[in-house]
Parts: structure tokens; C-alpha cells; sequence
């Protein structure tokens, strides 16, 4: 029984830790199969031991979940740290993703999905989160899939007038890979006469 | 265990070789032919250039084959040897230089697995924060985007080469061998050129030239060639070895 | 002294929280204004402690920079959580490309092709777009060749704090029985014909 509920914690701290979001405990009590009383338990439990050892950070419930967030003793490093910009540059994931929805706006996540191959759900969020990307209706075909486009906040950062602004990708000439494919076989050649 | 997918032919040698601690000489050049085609068969995708590198390395292969099949290899000059032997040297490097980065590969993929069991934090500062984040497009320009747009679309499809006359290949090193067996004696003498001509592609053509030198080292046919990078004549010399059965035709000792 | 210390590891403690990437230990010691030593100090304390606790999550130093994991321990319950969006397992010739690249870089891919026997292209694409590989220059020689080298994000999924910490190539070179049998099939001619 105590080390079942050794792993129960263990599971909650790590599930939280790499949440993006708010978690809901009855999700928690689903993925560790315990009852959301204990969940809940666990989690009062651990922000007590938090307190108690004067953690930098806390869990704390908020919309309808349980997060991890800095201590507000800690607001003025953090804030610091925040402003000096090393903690947000946008991954290069992030930006792949800004730029189809730039390109191909409206659209909904699943389209954005199919163009990168890979799931485009954590990095929409973020995007959405930082006032980039914003929802502007639903897809009037089967499913009413939520449709996504660029905020005009993000044309201003950008420096556009229009989203018509945008460089045209038709002009786009690979150039550097025609000059790769001849380097490789210039390299090939030399490989055979060494 | 992944399934055994060649990536070209220095796996397909390194696998041949290390799996049946072969004699180079003794299954080879036809072997891998036949087994490079059948990976090429069941590859849906591929780049052309994996094929062409194949033909270069299968000629130098058939080279070193065919100095020893050839009885007078003796009397190779000195300038040949050598070359031969730095054929050698070359190709034993490489074969050793991709089975160590096999090896490492294998070793990346154990440490990314056990990294792979920890998840990291990616949430970033909450909403108290958000505010205070400086631009996040900083130094991102709308070139940079239709870059990252450009990079996105088009880097997941690999272009596709059309292969068809690659995959397409219907024979194999016994099949040709065997219908040389069957043809040969009607029609006598042959040039080589006469005998491929209608031969769509370079691999087709290395099948039959391996086809050939089978037969040749069975006594079955007689060779000359007239000088060099001249036709080759193929003469049936009427000895058909029917004792022998023809399936595994290369890996037969001569 | 003592205060201090405990608002330097609450600091710590609450910007590795609100990060994304791994954090320099430089880029801390600068907001909080203490040495570089006293944050590595801190850190490995931390790790420490939360390894005594037997907590859910840890703090490691990877890529550079010290960040927030869950412990492998935690796995099957975490890898429920986050089915959405893993990334794939490479394909055996992305990794063997990609551990070329590892060991040889910066390097070009015609250079990368000629190790492997076969073309590359394909290979490097896919590494790039899983941000595993990037460009980081161009080659000064003749041909002015495009060269690639490991990101940070590639140190992360090995978990390694910096390329040096690679197994030693060495190491792989196959063992004297291979290295036998590669040079007595390619040798045999020679000794038949002697």
C-alpha cells in the first residue's frame, strides 16, 4: 500500500511537471487507475511539502487542473529572466508552423498537421498563446473543425501591412539544392579518380 | 530488431559478408545483384542516385571477380596489381568505416532510448508573465518565414525519381543464365553488344555480363574479345554441364 | 549568507521552471547575481535532494544548460499522458546518418554521402526537420559546400550536455574478427592466385 502510493506521487509530479496545461485530476486518476480523491490527496500533500521546504516553485489548482508555476517570492528573478528573452525564442517548430498558417490561412489544426507531418497541436497552442494565431470560425464542412489565421498583432511584428504582403512562394527557386546535387557529384567523381 | 532493409551497397556487402562469412568471391557479385534488385523491388521510393553508386560499386566489384576467373590473371601487369590492390584497401576502409558508424548508430539510439524514457518541461512562464515577453519574432523577417513555410512543405516528400525502369527489372543473374543455356546453342557465337542491346537499363546488362562469366567459368562458353573495349564474342562451346543443377549458379566453386 | 542562499536556490529553483529550453548556468548566475559556481553548486544539491525525495521529476544538465524531466521512473504513466505528438523512431539510415554526422561535424553532405555509400540527401532532410541537424555554415573551400553539425535539441534526446560527451568513436571500430573476415573475403583472390 505505501509503495503503490509512492508511485501514485511519483506519477503525479512527473505528469504535471511536463503538462503544458492546467491538469484535470480526474485525467490523473484515469492514467495512474486511482481513485481522483487520492489524486487530489496526493496533491494538497505535496504542495504542503513544497511549502514547507521553501520550493521556488508551487503546484497550485487552477482552471479546473493542477500546475506547476514559480513561487511568487521568485517574481523579480523570474521576471528577469523572462524579460532577458532566453525563455520564449520561438522554436523552429513553432515558426514552421506560424508560417502555414500564414501562408495557407484559414485553417484548421489537422491541415496543419498533415503539411508538417507531425502533430502541430502543442505548437499551435503556443502560438496561440503568445497572440500569434487566433481562432476565426469553424469550417462550415462535416466535423466544424475550429479554423485558424495570423492575429494583426503578428502583422505588426512583422512589419506587414496585409498578409498579401507576405513574400510570394511561387518565385521560390531551390537554387541551393541544385547546387548541392552538383557538389555531390562533383564529389562522387573525385571519390572514384582518388 | 528492425527488418533488414538495405540502404545501399556497402550494407548489402557488410551483410552478406559478416552473416555467412563468405569468400567475397565465392556467392558475390551475382548474389548481390539479385539482392540489391529484390531490396529495389521493395523499395517504394528511391534515389537514383543509390542506384547508380550501386552499378559503380558492382563494377568494381565484377573487376575484382573477374581478375581471378580470368585464367590469366597471372599475368596481370604490375600497374594492374596495384591498382587492384588499392581497390582493395579502398573498399576494405569503407566497408570498415560504415560498420563503425553502424555500431554507433546502434549506440546513439540506445542512449536516445534511455533519455527517450523522461519527458521534458516545456510549459514556459504562466500568464503573469506573458506580458513581459519581449518579441518573440525578433529578428524574423517575413523571408525567414516563407523560408520556415518553404521548409516545412517541402522537406517531408522526398522528390520521387521515376524508377519504373528500375524496379522493373524481371530478371535475375540464374534466369538469364539459364536462358543463355537455352539460347546459346541455336544461335553459336554472339556479341556481347548483339546480346544486350535491346536491354532497357546498366543493370540488366551487368546481369548478363555476370551471366556470361558464369558460363565461362563453367566451360560452357567461350569468350575473346578482339581488343580492348571491343565486342566480346560468346561462343557455345557444347559442354552443357546438365549434372550440375543451374539454381545457385554463383556461389558454385571453379 | 544563509538567506541568501536559500533566495538563490528558490530563484533557480523557479526560472528552470518557467523555461523551455535548458538554462545556462551563466544566464543565471547573471539575473541572480551570484557566481557561476554557486548556481552549479545549487544545482546539483537540487538534484540531489530531489533524488533523496524521491520525487517524480528531476534536474538535469542537458545541452548546456540545466532543465525540469520527469524520472524515467515515471514512464508508462508520462508516455500515457503524451501519447499525442512523440516523435517517430528514426529509420536505421536516419540514425546511422545522423551518428556521421555526431562524430564528423560540421561537416558537408556530400561528405556525408560518400561515408555511407550511398546518397544522403534524403537522410539530412529528415534529420533537419526533426531538428536534430542544421546548417551552420558554409564550407571555405572550393565549392563553398552547405555545413551541418548537431543542435542542442539532438544533445537533449541523447541526454548529453555537450558533443564531447559522445562514447569515443573508437569504440565502435568493429572488433579484430570482423576486421578478418571483411579482409580475408577481400584478400582470398590473393591468396588463391599466390
Amino acid at each position: 500500500m505505501r509503495d503503490e502510493n509512492i508511485e501514485a506521487r511519483q506519477a503525479v509530479e512527473a505528469i504535471v511537471m511536463v503538462a503544458e496545461e492546467p491538469v484535470p485530476p480526474g485525467l490523473m486518476a484515469q492514467l495512474i487507475e486511482i481513485p481522483t480523491e487520492q489524486v487530489e490527496a496526493i496533491c494538497s500533500q505535496l504542495a504542503e511539502e513544497y511549502r514547507v521546504q521553501g520550493r521556488g516553485f508551487e503546484l497550485v489548482r487552477v482552471a479546473g487542473g493542477y500546475r506547476y508555476r514559480s513561487h511568487p517570492d521568485t517574481e523579480s528573478y523570474v521576471k528577469r529572466f523572462v524579460v532577458s528573452g532566453q525563455s520564449t525564442r520561438l522554436s523552429s517548430a513553432a515558426l514552421e508552423t506560424l508560417a502555414i498558417v500564414a501562408y495557407k490561412q484559414p485553417l484548421s489544426r489537422a491541415q496543419v498537421s498533415a503539411i508538417r507531418g507531425v502533430n502541430a497541436e502543442g505548437a499551435m497552442r503556443t502560438l496561440q498563446q503568445r497572440g500569434l494565431v487566433y481562432e476565426v470560425g469553424r469550417d462550415p464542412g462535416p466535423g466544424n473543425a475550429r479554423l485558424f489565421a495570423t492575429t494583426p498583432s503578428f502583422l505588426e511584428r512583422l512589419g506587414l501591412d496585409a498578409i498579401d504582403e507576405l513574400p510570394p512562394l511561387v518565385d521560390f527557386v531551390p537554387g541551393s539544392e541544385v547546387i548541392e546535387a552538383l557538389e555531390t557529384s562533383l564529389m562522387a567523381d573525385r571519390a572514384k579518380s582518388a | 530488431m528492425r527488418t533488414e532493409v538495405f540502404e545501399g551497397p556497402f550494407d548489402l556487402l557488410l551483410h552478406l559478408i559478416l552473416r555467412d562469412e563468405v569468400d567475397l568471391y565465392e556467392v558475390m557479385v551475382g548474389d548481390i545483384v539479385d539482392a540489391y534488385l529484390a531490396e529495389l523491388d521493395r523499395m517504394d521510393n528511391l534515389n537514383l542516385e543509390v542506384a547508380t553508386e550501386f552499378l559503380l560499386i558492382a563494377a568494381t566489384l565484377v573487376q575484382l571477380k573477374s581478375s581471378r576467373l580470368l585464367p590469366d590473371s597471372d599475368s596481370l601487369d604490375l600497374d594492374e596489381e596495384l591498382a587492384l590492390w588499392s581497390e582493395r584497401d579502398l573498399l576494405l576502409a569503407r566497408l570498415l568505416e560504415c560498420q563503425t558508424f553502424k555500431a554507433a548508430a546502434a549506440a546513439l539510439e540506445q542512449m536516445a532510448s534511455m533519455a527517450g524514457r523522461s519527458y521534458s518541461r516545456v510549459a514556459g512562464p504562466d500568464e503573469r508573465y506573458l506580458d513581459l515577453v519581449p518579441d518573440f519574432l525578433e529578428g524574423i523577417g517575413p523571408d525567414d518565414l516563407r523560408a520556415a513555410f518553404v521548409r516545412a512543405t517541402t522537406a517531408r516528400p522526398t522528390p520521387r525519381v521515376d524508377i519504373a525502369h528500375v524496379t522493373d527489372i524481371p530478371i535475375s543473374v540464374d534466369e538469364v543464365t539459364a536462358e543463355l543455356v537455352a539460347r546459346l546453342p541455336d544461335i553459336g557465337t554472339v556479341g556481347f553488344r548483339e546480346l544486350t542491346e535491346e536491354l532497357a537499363t546498366g543493370i540488366e546488362v551487368v546481369v548478363y555480363f555476370l551471366a556470361v562469366l558464369e558460363l565461362y567459368k563453367r566451360g560452357m562458353v567461350e569468350v575473346s574479345q578482339a581488343s580492348t573495349f571491343g565486342n566480346i564474342a560468346i561462343t557455345w562451346s557444347g559442354e552443357a554441364d546438365l549434372t550440375e543443377p543451374l539454381v545457385g549458379v554463383d556461389a558454385y566453386e571453379g
